[in-house]
């Protein structure tokens, strides 16, 4: 067994009165070895957050601090250790990278000099000398010429890049131990992929411990060496990765392994060979930044083909920037388009005036991303529900009957009528969003990545709950999502988009079996942990 | 709302600003019960100190002080309050429409805006008030005209902001007309920062009405502070009762109204709560 | 190169916005009941109606006031800010005697009041909620709510009667005849309540700006990164939050410097200060509105430049804003 | 130009006042200094002029506040005594012709104009034909008479005149007929000559500098034509808009003189009790003025005189005199000021209306007239004009409103600024009532004949018979009065009027306004004639 870097001892994070329970973590034992990644897994909420900032004591004091329990590192304890010794460690011993790689970096100053100060902090290093340590660690994370990165502003890096300066300034020391708090969870698949292996790649070069969070089985089975399972601030179970994703032993860790879609042969679906409820033909979009000097011209889609059935799902599967959403926001009409035609039941709705498309609204309707936007904070759910048909005509009397009904549908007890979006969890509003959708019976949704914001868990319930409904009312459904483990489980036929292109749509089973097109193939490959499922425990 | 209204509470300054409010409401309501008659009565002799039959003396005419300053409260309200609404009834209109509707309208919307701005705003106010001659009316009209640019900035931001919202894209996609997307839906959502916003305009616009007055463009048939004060201005070094008290009024009722606007900011908007 | 063509689309941008302000001006000028003449004749007790005809045609208001805004675009054009019947000067000689008392309290009040208001901000802000910050809070508050002019009439009966430090009004002491520092220090004791009174307003201002835009500067997550590398919160603030919190106060100064001329009336009546603030109200009372026009075209044309300043520091500040 | 002394030359402690400790100190070195008699030669002496005059050509603009500074620059052919009889100035005798047509004016010796031009007849014709015949306000009346100026040699002026003009003589002075070189205006707009801010006259000081909305420097004329004077090296007339801070600058020694009550009259009580300062009331007897009410007979029910008549007893002037004038003038009693009593004009055997039944006397008028009170006790309501030139007028008019009151008549005060309020008034005739301030000139012929001759309503001309006064009979003295070379005719002649105006009360009198000059007693010999500070500052001098 590897020596030992970092140990949590009963570790107990308190939370301040009136919040949802009285510590954030308790009693968490967890040790942390060199040249091990740990991966801790919980759902949002499970404190996994606050444990990796505890350790470097950057818990938003006072509201929230260690209650009980030690931080032992090199001697230490971290819990109780002074200021000036802590920022001693941090950065130098300890370093640490964030989850959104867009608001991390300090956006007047360059790579170069924030990746300068970690050395102007920790070393007595000359100008030149931390000069060619940073241009070093640039090249070590694989950033093209280092020379322009030092001199470039955060804006001017992607997603992806950015977190890599991040990964550089963390490891700018030699730290021993690396906490990486759900790193690539903004980023696209195939980034993601890069990144872990680039973690992986400079973790095995210098023997560095890894403290990893996430919320993903996935990322999991690719990068773990260990796995600390936390509900609700208890670790409820502990091994190895084999063991753990394997054989898991305690129930909540069975049940969260199982709600996560398999990246496996899609079950079985009968031809479907009804007529196209929905036909759209050379969609084209472009949004033009008018700058000064003649700005930059985006092609959003560039001439998208693609017909759904009627009781078909079909599903637009790509990373961020491939046009999807732009996609499902054009046939809603909720965006204007450049060109093309839009046949909704065989009659083109592209070039419909507002008033001659208020009653086609009601047979294409949208359910939303986002629940914490996707709801209006002011008004209450039975009236959010009820709005479209009182929109249409139908008395508010009638519409509010049908709401609290349609409220049973979704799985919502009566009482949720009276109450307002924030008094819900965010699988809750999900409900709420298809709820408001169906009241206006609809022949088609469109789904605009209905659970991306959910945990894996809720995020099960509610894709059965659509699955139901869609059967239940004969719907047709445009799925969106970019992740092709819930398009293989919830699509008929699956398109996949690249820059404002289709490159492949296909039924579900032939995309999974004989993918054509390279970038199909690189999706697959880029899914985190691959088909961890189906290999035995190791 | 609960949750606001707690916040509110715990913050003392607001409730500070809250009883100073409270006290002026009650002086309004109840000044004709204990200054039944007319503020411009003469009655007493003139130039009378503080103490004695008068509480806060007598001005240049003989009339009490206190009095005045009681019937004062009511036009400073009514003129802080009037400004302040048709401020933000126009800049709202404005600038929600400017800020829905974006493209041309809202650049041409936006110029108006800015041209509103380019003229001193003092200077505009005295303008207005020399077309319009010295009124209640001219001085609540000159006053809304300098100050809802102010509010159709804020709301237009804020209408840019909320455009983007998915909540507002879902109701475009049940049909709803622009009419009662603005008005269901955007405008309640923006209604804290206007709220907030025109709270502190109230206070500007007293500040305002006092500036008026004290050149000389008050409505002479109305008791304002901004009178007393500037009758008093020529007699300030034998009575300095005149000005002082008067002066004292304008900066509690601005000062309260100020705390209650930031604790309604604070409880209102979140996201600006403890860190 | 990208520079200066950028500065000359924003000045050739600006012309019709000066040009429409213009025109605005002149036309909402006119509404004003009364004229110059009747001014000039009521102010010396008696006139006839020649005289009065004679002031008319001498001022050129008896043209149709198509021919007078014609008459006043043509002078424009000619950079000849017209003339000023009433003081019996050049339009643009008055306002360049009286730039130099108003630029000098603008200066001193303004720049004082930012300064200020940004130190005491970054006070309350890093002290939140201790003793520090609610005494600010309530000090800025206070000087927020008091009327300006009020404020000067009290100090002037304090400082200048009651005490006899500071002298009541006017620029320098007249007729003293001071040369070289002399007539600094005497201009500089002149200044002191003006300034004061006129900078307090502004001084509470920005303390709330500036402490609003660096709470939340602070919770941003670069600092949280800054933290986790180690850096001591000194640093932090100065050389992370600071220039962040400061985005925003340039915009807000840049949109209030145009109304400064305004503002300062009431305290340059109060003080007798022989500024630009006072010339336009009592161009105003006395219908000179050759002058008065000329005072709105420059504030307007104060406000461009204004404008175009801030672009330009805010493009220097952030990175992100491209020309 | 004008040579300039050099500034430094000043002594530094006259000029500049001691910042510290002048106020507590001054008392103690007053009380033990002997008077001293002796006038001492030099330094600057800073007036307070109010408000800032907007020109200094005083021959086609007689605002009130440009006499203080032009006088110093432009003299007059004669200046007056105190019993106000002409005494030789720029003219050293006069002789009136028996028929009274012609005055031949004997021209002083040795009088070089500011810029260097001798003083001659042709300058007095130039000023009188070309200048104030044709721009001065008050030509039509002063000057009605006057059709030509002969100049048999160059010290010799001949007035010639169509019909007597007994008043001319009262207006000779460097105030209401200043004389000016010839040079300067000759072949030029007269109305857009350069000297109109930058004057050259004859008198004892020359213009040195004007800083708007600071001061005007007058330097000492060094080739005065009175020798050994003036005494004074420089006078600063300074513009301070706001009241209580040019009291304050009295009081702290920055300035020495504030005539034609610049300081507000509430707070001469207190100047009083400062040892540094002293008030006069001398100086004003040729600037009678009187605060009046003008009544629009052509408003009911102002056309009714019991109407007028009610009003004009339901006014307590003792009020208004206690606690808007602050005590300083008298209760009117006509429509001619009681300064003219030295003169024999003035007469108090008129109606009175400052009577202790006054108020039974207006409600039982109000009634005869058929207006009786309403439900809420008023008869009717009417608009009062606000006086824009101050702010006393302001006090005035909210006593007025208290004081109809209590007759019934409810009134509405209406305030404007200048240009707007001459306009409505003078103009538009759109006024109920209005409170201006009447200046009554030197002779009762500018006080009444502009203001209650019929041949004076003239729409547009500001300060005129705007109340449509129109009595033939009244009109037919008053023409007659105008041309009566004889003294004692007139005074028989302008008592009749006086009494026909007080019973038709056209007008509602209210104060003879007594203007007040606030001093430092180091300046010394400042008021030295009727005229006041509307005369040359010559003899003035400060101790050191």
């Amino acid at each position: 067994m590897s020596q030992t870097v970092l140990e949590l001892e009963k570790l107990t994070i308190a939370l301040p009165p009136g919040a949802d329970r009285a510590n954030a973590v308790s009693d968490v034992d967890l040790v942390l070895r060199a040249g091990k990644v740990t991966c801790l897994i919980g759902e949002s909420g499970s404190g996994k957050s606050l444990v990796a900032r505890s350790i470097l004591g950057l818990l938003p004091r006072p509201h929230v601090r260690v209650g009980s329990g030690r931080i032992l590192f090199e001697g230490q304890d971290l819990a109780v250790a002074p200021q000036d010794k802590m920022r001693a460690i941090r950065g130098a011993k300890i370093g640490m990278i964030f989850q959104e790689p867009m608001t991390a970096l300090n956006p007047l100053h360059t790579i170069g000099r924030q990746l300068d100060e970690v050395l102007r902090i920790h070393t007595p290093l000359g100008k030149a000398a931390r000069r060619a340590r940073v241009l070093e660690l640039i090249d070590s994370v694989h950033l093209p010429e280092p020379g322009r990165i030092i001199r470039s502003f955060p804006h001017q890096l992607s997603g992806g890049q950015r977190q890599r300066a991040m990964i550089a300034m963390a490891l700018l020391l030699n730290p021993r131990l690396l906490i990486a708090d759900e790193p690539t969870t903004a980023l696209d698949v195939t980034t993601q992929a890069q990144i872990l292996y680039l973690i992986r790649e400079l973790q095995r070069e210098h023997g560095t411990s890894v403290l990893f969070i996430t919320h993903d089985f996935g990322v999991v089975a690719d990068i773990a060496d260990e796995v600390a399972v936390l509900q609700r601030g208890n670790l409820v179970e502990r091994g190895t990765a084999g063991a753990v994703l394997g054989a898991p032993s305690h129930p909540y860790t069975k049940a969260l392994i199982a709600a996560v879609p398999k990246l496996g042969p899609p079950a079985a679906r009968p031809a479907n060979t009804q007529p196209f409820i929905v036909e759209a033909r050379d969609i084209t979009k472009t949004y033009g930044t008018r700058g000064l000097f003649g700005g930059r011209v985006t092609r959003a889609l560039a001439g998208v083909t693609m017909e759904l059935r009627r009781g078909e799902t079909l599903g637009l599967v790509g990373e961020s920037g491939s046009g999807k959403s732009t996609m499902a926001r054009a046939i809603t009409r909720l965006l204007p388009i450049d060109g093309g035609e839009i046949l909704l039941g065989g009659a083109d709705i592209a070039k419909l005036s507002r008033r001659q498309l208020r009653p086609v609204r009601k047979r294409v309707q949208m359910v939303f991303q986002d629940p914490y936007a996707s709801l209006d904070p002011r008004q209450r759910i039975i009236d959010i529900i009820a709005e479209g048909p009182i929109i249409h005509g139908t008395l508010p009397a009638k519409a509010r009957e049908e709401a609290q009904a349609l409220l049973g549908l979704v799985g919502l007890d009566a009482s949720a009528a009276q109450r307002f979006p924030h008094e819900f969890s965010g699988g809750q509003r999900q409900r709420i969003g298809i709820a408001r959708a169906l009241a206006l019976h609809p022949e088609v949704l469109v789904a605009d990545e209905p659970v991306s914001a959910l945990d894996v868990s809720v995020q099960a319930q509610v894709l059965a709950l659509l699955a139901d409904i869609k059967a239940r009312l004969h719907l047709s459904m445009l799925f969106v999502t970019h992740d092709l483990r819930v398009a293989l489980q919830v699509c008929d036929r699956i398109a996949v988009m690249k820059q404002g292109e289709v490159v492949e749509m296909a039924p579900t089973a032939e995309i999974f079996f004989n993918p054509q097109h390279s970038y199909t193939k690189a999706l697959f490959a880029a899914v985190p942990g691959g088909t961890w499922q189906d290999r035995k425990a190791s | 709302m609960w949750a606001g209204f707690a916040r509110f509470a715990r913050n003392r300054m607001a409730l500070f600003g809250a009883a100073v409010l409270l006290c002026l409401l009650l002086l309004v309501v109840f000044t004709p019960v204990i200054y039944p008659d007319d503020p411009f009565k003469l009655v007493g002799p003139a130039l009378q100190p503080p103490g004695g039959r008068f509480l806060l003396g007598t001005d240049t005419l003989g009339r009490d002080v206190a009095a005045e300053i009681a019937y004062g409260a009511r036009t400073s309200l009514i003129i802080g309050v009037g400004a302040t609404l048709a401020a933000i009834v126009f800049g709202a209109v404005a600038g929600g429409v400017a800020g829905y509707y974006r493209g041309r309208t809202e650049t041409v919307l936006m110029r108006i805006t800015e041209f509103f701005q380019t003229i001193p705003a003092f200077i505009f106010a005295l303008l207005i008030v020399a077309i319009l001659s010295p009124s209640v009316s001219s001085e609540i009209i000159a006053i809304a005209a300098v100050s809802w640019p102010s509010i159709a900035r804020l709301v237009r931001g804020e209408f840019v902001s909320l455009g983007g919202r998915e909540f507002v894209q879902a109701c475009a996609g049940l049909g709803a007309s622009d009419a009662r997307i603005i008005f269901n839906h955007m405008l309640p959502n923006c209604a804290s920062s206007i709220i907030a916003v025109g709270s502190l305009l109230i206070g500007t616009a007293i500040l305002l009405e006092a500036g008026l007055a004290f050149l000389g463009l008050g409505d002479p048939n109305v008791m304002s502070w901004g009178l007393i004060i500037s009758a008093g201005r020529a007699v300030l070094r034998s009575a300095w009762w005149i000005c002082t008290f008067p002066g004292i009024a304008i900066l509690l009722t601005v000062l309260g109204i100020n705390l209650i606007g930031d604790g309604l900011n604070e409880a209102l908007n979140p996201r600006l709560r403890e860190r | 190169m990208r520079f200066a063509r950028y500065m000359g689309y924003r000045l050739v941008t600006a012309l019709p916005v000066i040009f429409g302000i213009i025109v605005l001006n002149f036309l909402l000028i006119h509404l004003a009941p009364g004229d110059a003449a009747s001014v000039l004749a009521g102010e010396s007790g008696a006139a006839t109606p020649e005289y009065m005809d004679a002031l008319r045609h001498k001022f050129g208001l008896d043209q149709s006031l198509g021919m007078q805004f014609v008459t006043y675009v043509s002078n424009m054009a000619h950079f000849n800010l017209g003339y000023s019947y009433r003081n019996d000067a050049d339009v643009s000689s008055l306002i360049l005697e009286r730039l130099g008392p108003t630029s000098l309290l603008m200066l001193t009040a303004f720049g004082t009041a930012v300064a200020l208001g940004i130190i005491l901000g970054l006070v309350a802000a890093t002290g939140r909620n201790s003793w520090r910050d609610n005494i600010i809070s309530l000090i800025s508050l206070v000087a927020y709510a008091t009327p300006g002019f009020w404020l000067g009439l009290m100090m002037i009966v304090i400082f200048s009667i009651g005490l006899g430090w500071l002298p009541t009004s006017g620029f320098d002491t007249v007729g003293a005849g001071h040369e070289g520092w002399a007539e600094v220090w005497d201009v500089g004791r002149h200044l002191v309540m003006p300034a004061v009174s006129l900078a307090l307003f502004y001084l509470a201002l920005y303390a709330r700006l500036m402490r609003a835009s660096v709470l939340e500067q602070t919770g941003m997550d670069y600092v949280t990164t800054a933290r986790a590398k180690g850096q001591t919160e000194r640093r932090i603030m100065t050389g992370h939050v600071l220039r962040n919190a400061l985005l925003p106060i340039v915009t807000i100064a840049g949109v209030q410097a145009g109304n400064l001329i305004g503002g300062s009336i009431v305290v340059e009546t109060v003080f007798g200060w022989p500024g630009i603030g006072t010339l336009a109200f009592n161009a105003l009372q006395s219908r000179d509105l050759n002058l008065l026009l000329a005072i709105f075209f420059m504030s307007a044309c104060l406000i461009v430049i204004i404008n175009l300043a801030v672009d330009v520091i805010y493009v220097m500040l952030d990175p992100r804003m491209e020309i | 130009m004008v040579d300039e002394p050099p500034l430094n030359k000043l002594s530094r402690r006259t000029a500049l006042a001691l910042p510290l400790g002048l106020a507590a100190s001054s008392s103690t070195i007053f009380s033990g200094f002997a008077k001293a008699d002796a006038p001492v030669r030099g330094g600057t002496m800073v007036m307070i002029v109010q408000p800032e005059p907007s020109t200094l050509a005083h021959y086609a603009v007689t605002a009130g506040n440009i006499p203080p500074i032009a006088t110093q620059i432009y003299e007059g052919l004669v200046t007056y005594d105190w019993d106000q009889n002409p005494q030789p100035n720029l003219a050293t005798s006069w002789e009136i012709a028996p028929d009274g047509k012609s005055i031949t004016f004997k021209l002083r010796e040795g009088v070089v104009f500011h810029n260097g031009k001798p003083f001659t007849s042709a300058d007095v014709q130039f000023s009188f034909m070309e200048i104030l015949k044709k721009f001065h306000p008050f030509a039509p009346l002063l000057l009605a008479e006057l059709v030509g100026v002969d100049t048999p040699d160059e010290k010799t002026a001949v007035l010639l005149l169509a019909n007597p003009a007994p008043y001319l003589m009262k207006a000779l002075a460097g105030r209401d007929l200043p004389i000016m070189c010839k040079s300067v205006f000759e072949g030029t707009q007269i109305l857009q000559n350069p000297s109109a801010n930058k004057p050259i006259g004859t008198g004892p000081f020359k213009f040195g500098q004007w800083d708007r909305g600071q001061f005007v420097r007058l330097d000492r004329n060094d080739k005065y034509w009175k020798p050994g004077l003036p005494y004074l090296d420089h006078i600063i007339a300074r513009f301070i808009p706001d009241a209580a801070t040019r009291s304050a600058a009295l009081e702290t020694g920055e300035a020495h003189f504030a005539g034609y009550s610049a300081v507000n009259y509430a707070d001469l009580a207190r100047m009083k009790t400062n040892p540094l300062l002293d008030t006069t009331m001398k100086g004003y007897e040729m600037t009678p003025a009187l605060s009046v009410l003008e009544l629009n007979a052509k408003h009911p029910p102002l056309d009714k005189k019991e109407v007028r008549q009610a009003i004009a007893y339901a006014i307590d002037r003792k009020v208004i005199l206690r606690d808007v004038m602050y005590g300083y003038g008298k209760p009117a009693t006509g429509p001619l000021s009681s300064l003219f009593k030295t003169v024999g004009f003035y007469t108090d055997d008129v109606r009175k209306y400052d009577v202790p039944d006054r108020l039974d006397i207006a409600n039982k008028l109000l009634d005869g007239a058929g207006l009786p009170r309403g439900a809420n006790g008023m008869r009717f309501g009417m608009h009062l004009e606000v006086n824009s030139f101050g702010e006393q007028w302001l006090r005035q008019a909210e006593y007025l409103k208290q004081a109809l009151a209590i007759v019934g008549i409810d009134l509405t005060l209406r305030s404007e600024d200048t240009a707007t309020w001459l306009r409505r008034v003078y103009t538009d005739y759109d006024y109920d009532i209005n409170e201006p301030f009447l200046s009554q000139g030197v002779d009762p012929v500018y006080g009444l004949n502009k203001q209650y001759l019929t041949s004076q309503i003239r729409k547009g001309v500001t300060f005129v018979n705007d109340s449509f006064y129109a009595n033939p009979e009244f009109d037919g003295i008053l023409n007659e009065a105008m041309r009566e070379p004889d003294h004692d005719k007139r005074a028989v002649l302008y008592k009749k009027a006086q009494q026909i105006l007080a019973e038709d009360c056209p007008l509602v009198w209210l104060i003879d306004v007594q203007y007040v000059s606030v001093f430092n007693r180091k300046l010394h010999d400042h008021t030295t004639g009727p005229l006041g500070t509307q005369q040359a500052f010559e003899r003035a001098w400060l101790e050191t």
